[in-house]
């Protein structure tokens, strides 16, 4: 594949500023027609920034956009469409209300009748070739994220176009998914289509891109050239990637492998004990159903899966959030019928992975979202009436020590970027003295640094003593925390292997579907 | 119960106290805009606008006897204005706050002279001003627990309410609490001296200080209070508020109920300090003139008290101006119009200016 | 039952009915529309006026029942370009805009009423009525359901245009895209502010439209207030209704049928205080929202201004 | 000296407002006194104005609305101003005004009664008011004198529908689709609705609708159907209020409209034929000799009562 010599798009000199940031700070970049250019940077680095000025959503404050050479004021998303720059958002771009196949057709012009036959077919092909199975009939709002985000990146396929913006397209995807999307970069490389692919894994980003950028605190702080990039031996080049994101030495790059297993002996004090647990989530109606394992105290158990098999509703019944049947006993105490304050003062505690749906209150401060769980309780309130010091206070400490990027605490969570909103939520889990955590996604959407400092976290919590649940569909992640680790599919926890060398085999077998029932 | 709710929760990272100086600021010049616009219509009905306005300074601000009538107007405004806080900042959109105000007067009117005839008043009035704000919240319940229960949008079941409570008053009077000695179907009357006591040689009565404490108590509930918080977060993101295991249902209840007591409650007061008693056309509609004055005070208790002193020298004034001047009494309702209008105009542009700031 | 109830009195019953129900039907139809794109306009009573006031002058000018339904829906939108202006364009608060519509077009119709009419109070002619051949034959029920001014007929129509619109064509879904999650809509290239301006000016028209509709047919004269209330009672057939809008005729026509079984009952001799009959329209929508509410969920970004690109 | 009028509605309505106000004008005219017109002040609460009149000098006020007598008794007390209102008269300060005219709508029966073709009147009213009430069922005497079988659709537009002309129109039509060719209406900016009616529609037997309206004079936009009117001319009574309160025994008479000054009394149109006038002119004499008795019924269940039990007699 030869990169064609003229680029398609290409920013000069752009600048974007937010109230209290400086987003991007004179960027320039150039997109060429049939290459994958990789975009890394850390969490706000200004990835997101950047394409939603490609993608006509946000204008530049300074600096000029070109395609073709010539310089365009992108005026709107639909100037970029017809530009041929085609994006799929890094938060969910789908009406909830319409069905899939409505959402894959809008856009056409206002007074002509849309044709579902021929959609809901090309959909399903499409889909199939994606290897996820999606009603194109389906209400979006009963679709689990990760489906939302593969309708989009299917929409975003079919309309082809000249350039095709991913921003974090991978983060809800299998790895089965990942392989399919890497494919299918291909197939569009192949016709000419430019690919802009936006991820925090480094491995993705080397497996597929032909070119790597990397943007740090909004700077373009350099990236790999094609040739370079083939040339180079990939434990180099990751290298020198993790060099340009953070400096020098500041991330390991194996800690985007997410790091070697360690065997531990552990205390046999079951901690957490759940027995045929069934329920099902009335929001996105998917459910589980008969999950029974137990944690012990300092132990940390995985449950590996494909997005969309029922994780999500079991964390929220082990929460308190949905009602279910069975029996959650936590440090022996049977905790009965769904209670989620109950529970959170008993030291159960949910890391979310729907930071902005659920996790936060996008419109209060950080500061406020730091204490959301803890509202009326001293020291922050008195005799019910708050304590802003105290709170501040608090929130200032997590602050640093979680390495929020953000203008202040003060700041509505709301502006921050996906990542930064995150850390927000595990400070806010992590502080206090909790019992049991369970985790959903902890890392999703977090860069390396993050990640790393993340999994730290998650290990020193469980080494003092927390019992943890680790709910992620990065089998890495799970592979590299977990001293157990338990498999569902279709809603149902299929077989808990320990882990080790073999684990990752096993796992993968659990997952394919390939031994049933054999739960340990 | 996923709704649209930003809109009436407002983007309020915990308002400064005085955050209301900027919106004030601002209220200046879209004031000055809407007279302007105003007076060309006065003059297109061929009166002297200067004339017009002076009188309502004159009559609704600067003479002590308007002074007064602007003070008493304000009592029912401002009680109205803090259940308006606690809803909207709650997302919750209690447009039944006209019936449960119809509510409130007429379980005072029902009560309070039997209970002044058998108590002394001071146990008499604040009885009748309980009951009255128990009959406020009883007539929110409804719409409370359809939305709580079943997540039925409370607007529509509100607004239903209100249209009930008016006829509903209406034949309770006509049919059973009708004042024989009256032709006028009206309830019994409380008399004078056994209403509120006014401040010594005025028209005011204690009912300002009972209507400035409690739009303060609101506004302070919401902003610094544990359960304000609370409530406002089921504003903000219901499912964050399931998720920190705030109990949706119940917080809507209390949001809606405790709502529903002030608009009883604000009936209860102006009855007992002003009314006397109850008149089966008795629907003054209050709410619709407060709402729009809540959202141009950004749910501010302390910007309420402003724009409800501002808009009671203005219907006060403007009544007798328009007497004087020979002006149609509609015409005040153009006015407002354009004030309003002007006003959001001015509220809008503060917003961008605090947007740039932050 | 009393003799008085013959056929003819049935007939001017049902007439009745439909005409009363019929300008909340129209206002009702553009309030949905204008809901489902986002926008809340609480201004429809304003613009019934504004419409009703237009309609009965344009006839009153000569220019027909027909031109004075176009008048009143000109003016009706033209009245809505406010909205259009501060709420969509620049995000303003639409609850202030629109009670400040209501109160400056009922204050000024009242004004010019005074000015223009109070000494006088014209009166337009009746509008002529036309027969549906069979239908207004069947017995009781044919000659007042089958025989009205043909505008009654469109107006009736447009229900079912609507809800063609809504389920057969893209500017259905874009509609309620715009109402649901406009930066969806955005992001598939179709212009938002463009989508809700087009809505509100429609709400506008239909609730002009529904104004003058009950000037020239309905009372044949205008006097201040006139609409008392039927803009709000629109807006919440409008809710109730969702994105249904023959649910939007069924709810105007049974208000319409309350209000005839009042004078039905009251000449008949039986004695029925008015109050509670007053009531009934608004406890049987307590009833549809207890049995169908759920349905009575609004669309997630219905007062939210939006502003692209904005977190 | 200076007399005030305070008004619910605009004065342009050829009815209730009207006539107060211009009774007022004339009375001010007739007794050398300054007056004050405060018009379209609502049924709301209007002690502010009460006062700043008492304040501005007015030493005569008529509240004049019936929902205006609670207020208006308290503020004439509180400011020893003189105030007239429709409750009893407490002097030397409250006095009641009764304008009810009963007897001018039994003439309007008597009238109607004689007229009708179809043999069926209806009675159309805005609300159920006293004065209404007392009219209704003056007119239903009125009626009954004439002949038992005569039917009576009594109709109400609403609980207080004074400006709902949609809703005016349509019930008076369908009154009138019942069969009555008469309609005697009550109700403010409302009667411009049944007016309209009366012009627009016939009772299915095809005769011709008369109007017969009160309070006020609709004779200059009459189109042809206005048959009458039971007229309240409010100036004798005012100007006997300011002489009265001059003469300091204000109150201790009440004041009301009377067939012998021609303050309560039916309007002659050219519509009424000369014979049946003459009968008219006799009937007011009788009752004025107090042969005829009219009773006055103020109660809304009585009102109806009259009505309904009449159908009952009449089938
Ligand atoms: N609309 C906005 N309003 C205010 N601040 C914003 C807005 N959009 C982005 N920012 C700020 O700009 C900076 C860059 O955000 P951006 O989303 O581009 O980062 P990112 O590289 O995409 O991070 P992540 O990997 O976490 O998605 C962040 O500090 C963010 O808070
Ligand atoms: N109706 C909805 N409204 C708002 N958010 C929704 C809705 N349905 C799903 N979501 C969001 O999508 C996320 C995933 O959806 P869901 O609850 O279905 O998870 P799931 O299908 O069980 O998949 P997994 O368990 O692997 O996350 C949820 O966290 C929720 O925030
Ligand atoms: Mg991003
Ligand atoms: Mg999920």
């Amino acid at each position: 594949m030869t990169a064609a010599p003229s680029p398609v798009v290409s920013l000069r000199e752009v600048t974007k500023r937010f109230p209290g940031v400086i987003a991007n700070d004179r960027v320039s970049l150039d997109f060429f027609p049939g290459e994958v250019h990789a975009l890394l940077g850390e969490n706000g680095a200004g990835k997101s920034t950047l394409i939603s000025m490609l993608a006509g959503v946000q204008r530049p404050d300074e600096g000029e956009i070109a395609v073709d050479g010539a310089a365009v004021a992108i005026a709107s998303p639909r100037h970029a469409l017809s530009l041929g720059i085609g994006t799929v958002y890094q938060h969910r771009m789908l009406v909830p209300t319409l069905t899939v196949a409505e959402n894959l057709m809008l856009g056409a012009p206002w007074w002509r009748r849309p044709a579902l036959g021929g959609v809901r077919a090309r959909f399903r092909e499409a889909a199939a070739a994606f290897g996820v199975s999606v009603d194109p009939d389906a209400r979006v709002e009963n679709l689990s994220l990760g489906e939302q985000q593969q309708v989009e990146i299917i929409r975003a396929l079919w309309r082809g176009g000249r350039l095709l913006v991913l921003d974090e397209p991978t983060a809800m995807l299998s790895p089965k998914g990942v392989e399919e999307l890497g494919a299918m970069m291909g197939r569009m490389k192949a016709l000419g289509i430019g690919i802009v692919f936006i991820t925090h894994h480094l491995t993705e980003a080397l497996d597929f891109g032909d070119r790597v950028s990397v943007l740090r605190g909004g700077r373009s702080v350099g990236g790999i050239a094609p040739e370079t990039l083939t040339a180079l031996p990939r434990a180099d080049a990751m290298a020198e990637v993790v060099r340009l994101m953070f400096g020098t030495g500041l991330a390991s790059a194996e800690a985007a492998e997410g790091g070697a297993h360690v065997p531990r002996a552990l205390p046999n004090t079951k901690m957490l004990e759940v027995v045929g647990l069934s329920g099902r989530s009335p929001r996105s109606g998917s459910s589980f159903e008969d999950v029974s394992f137990h944690v012990r105290k300092g132990e940390i158990f995985g449950i590996a899966g494909v997005d969309g098999n029922g994780q999500t509703p079991l964390a929220e019944a082990l929460a308190g959030q949905i009602a279910a049947t069975g029996s959650v006993v936590l440090d022996g105490r049977e905790l009965g019928p769904a209670n989620v304050a109950l529970r959170y003062q008993l030291g159960l505690r949910y890391a979310t992975d729907d930071r902005n749906g659920e996790g936060m209150v996008g419109k209060l401060p950080i500061s406020t979202n730091m204490v959301l769980k803890e509202i009326g309780a001293a020291p922050f309130w008195r005799r019910g009436i708050e304590r802003r010091a105290a709170i501040d206070a608090h929130a200032s400490a997590l602050f640093a020590a979680h390495d929020v990027r953000a203008p202040g605490i003060h700041t509505p969570v709301g502006r921050l970027s996906g990542g930064n909103i995150q850390k927000v939520l595990l400070a806010r889990e992590l502080s206090g003295s909790p019992k049991v955590i369970v985790y959903s996604k902890p890392t999703h959407g977090l860069d390396l640094r993050n990640i790393e400092a993340t999994r730290r976290r998650i290990r020193e919590t469980a080494e003092a003593g927390v019992a943890t649940v680790l709910i992620s569909t990065d089998l890495g992640e799970v592979l590299a925390l977990s001293d157990r680790i338990g498999v569902m599919v279709r809603g149902r926890l299929v077989g808990i292997v320990e882990n080790g060398p073999e684990a990752r085999l096993e796992v993968g077998r659990l997952m394919a579907g390939i031994t049933e029932r054999e739960a340990a | 119960m996923t709704e649209s709710t930003e809109f009436i929760t407002g983007a309020t990272p915990a308002a400064p106290r005085f955050g209301f100086l900027l919106p004030l600021g601002l209220a200046l010049l879209p004031v000055m805009a809407a007279l302007v616009a105003a007076g060309l219509v006065l003059l297109v009905l061929g009166s002297d606008p200067i004339e017009y306005y002076s009188y309502v300074v004159q009559r609704g601000l600067l003479r002590w006897r308007g002074l007064q009538a602007t003070v008493v107007n304000m009592v029912p405004l401002l009680i109205l204005g803090g259940a308006l806080i606690v809803s909207f900042r709650s997302g919750l959109w209690n447009l039944g706050i006209d019936g449960q105000y119809l509510l409130g007067t007429l379980t005072a009117g029902a009560t309070a002279p039997l209970l002044a005839g058998a108590f002394p008043s001071i146990v008499a009035l604040p009885l009748a001003m309980l009951a009255g704000a128990v009959a406020g919240a009883l007539w929110a319940l409804p719409p409370a627990l359809l939305r709580a229960r079943a997540g039925i949008n409370e607007v529509i079941s509100g607004l239903m309410m209100s249209l009930i409570a008016a006829s509903l008053t209406a034949a309770a009077i006509k049919l059973w609490l009708k004042d024989p000695a009256s032709l006028e179907p009206q309830t019994l009357t409380l008399p004078v001296e056994d209403r509120l006591p006014l401040l010594a040689g005025t028209d005011i009565n204690i009912g300002i200080f009972i209507a400035l404490g409690l739009v303060i108590a609101a506004h302070t509930l919401m902003m610094r209070s544990a359960t304000g918080l609370r409530f406002r977060i089921l504003g903000l993101n219901p499912a964050a508020a399931t998720h920190a295991g705030l109990g949706v249902p119940k917080l809507t209840l209390s949001v809606l109920c405790l709502s529903g007591a002030l608009g009883g409650l604000a009936g209860a007061v102006e009855l007992t300090g002003v009314l006397g008693k109850m008149q089966a056309s008795w629907h003054p509609g209050y709410g619709f003139a407060v709402v729009p004055l809540v959202f141009l005070a950004r749910m501010n208790g302390w910007a309420v008290i402003v724009f409800v002193f501002a808009f009671s020298v203005l219907q006060i004034g403007s009544a007798s101006a328009a007497t004087r001047l020979g002006v149609p009494q509609d015409f005040t309702l153009v006015l407002v119009g354009f004030l309003l209008l002007f006003l959001a105009l001015s509220e809008y542009a503060g917003e961008r200016l605090r947007a740039k700031k932050v | 039952m009393p003799p008085i109830f013959n056929e003819p009195f049935l007939a001017a019953l049902l007439t009745g009915a439909i005409i009363s129900a019929l300008p909340l039907i129209l206002a009702g139809l553009g309030e949905q529309m204008s809901e489902r794109a986002g926008v809340m306009n609480i201004g429809l009573e304003g613009m019934m006026m504004a419409g009703a006031l237009a309609g009965f002058a344009a006839t009153l000018a000569g220019l027909g029942v027909w031109g004075g339904m176009l008048a009143g829906g000109l003016v009706g939108a033209a009245v809505s370009v406010i909205m259009v202006l501060f709420c969509v364009r620049q995000g303003m608060n639409q609850i202030i805009v629109g009670i400040a519509i209501t109160l400056g077009a009922t204050g000024v119709t009242s004004l010019m009423h005074n000015a223009w009419y109070s000494r006088t109070y014209p009166r337009l002619d009746a509008a002529e009525k036309i027969a549906l051949p069979g239908l207004s034959q069947i017995p009781v029920l044919g000659p007042g359901l089958f025989t009205h001014h043909p505008a009654t007929w469109a107006g009736l129509f447009v229900a079912l245009v609507f809800a063609f619109v809504y389920r057969q064509t893209f500017l259905g879904l874009n509609l309620a895209s715009a109402g649901e999650k406009p930066d969806a809509l955005d992001a598939a290239g179709i212009d938002v502010t463009r989508t809700r301006s087009v809505a509100v000016m429609v709400a506008g028209a239909m609730a002009g439209l529904g104004g003058a509709y009950m000037a020239v047919i309905g009372s044949g004269i205008f006097v201040p207030h006139m609409t008392g209330g039927a803009g709000y009672i629109a807006i919440v057939l409008a809710m109730l209704a969702r994105d249904r809008p023959l649910w939007v005729v069924g709810g105007a026509l049974l208000f319409g049928f309350c209000l005839s079984a009042t004078t039905a009952l009251q000449v008949g001799g039986i004695e029925v205080p008015t109050d509670f009959i007053q009531m009934l329209p608004f406890l049987a929508v307590m009833a549809v929202l207890v049995l169908f509410g759920r349905n009575a969920r609004l669309p997630r970004a219905l007062g939210q201004p939006y502003h692209r690109g904005q977190r | 000296d200076t007399i005030a009028i305070v008004t619910p509605e605009q004065g342009t309505d050829f009815g209730w407002n009207q006539q107060g106000i211009e009774g007022l004008e004339a009375a001010a005219e007739a007794t050398g006194t300054e007056a004050i017109i405060a018009q379209g002040l609502g049924y709301g609460n209007v002690r502010p104005t009460l006062r700043e009149l008492a304040e501005d000098g007015a030493q005569l006020i008529i509240a004049h609305a019936s929902g205006y007598s609670t207020e208006a008794i308290e503020v004439a007390k509180e400011m020893g101003v003189h105030m007239v209102t429709g409750n009893p008269s407490e002097p030397p300060l409250v006095a009641n005004y009764n304008l009810t005219a009963e007897k001018g709508a039994y003439l309007a029966g008597v009238l109607a009664a004689k007229m009708t073709k179809t043999k069926v009147l209806g009675i159309v009213v805005s609300s159920e008011s006293p004065n209404w009430n007392a009219q209704s069922a003056g007119f239903a005497q009125g009626v009954r004198a004439v002949s038992p079988e005569i039917e009576l659709r009594y109709a109400i537009i609403g609980p207080a529908a004074y400006a709902d002309v949609a809703g005016a129109r349509r019930v008076t039509e369908s009154v009138i689709a019942s069969n009555a060719d008469i309609i005697f209406g009550q109700g403010n900016g409302s009667s411009f609705g049944m007016i309209q009616a009366v012009e627009t529609v016939t009772p299915p037997s095809g005769e011709k609708v008369w109007f017969i309206d009160v309070i006020g004079d609709k004779t200059s936009i009459d189109k042809g159907h206005l048959l009458s009117s039971v007229i309240w001319d409010m100036a004798p009574v005012f100007t006997q209020m300011v002489e009265d309160v001059r003469a300091d025994v204000f109150g201790t008479t009440t004041y009301a409209l009377a067939l012998e000054d021609g303050s309560q009394r039916l309007l002659q149109t050219d519509h009424i034929p000369a014979e049946i006038w003459a009968e008219l002119e006799a009937v007011k004499a009788q009752i004025m000799a107090g042969e005829i008795t009219v009773d006055l019924v103020l109660e809304p269940a009585a009102t109806r009562a009259m009505m309904s039990t009449t159908v009952a007699a009449a089938e």
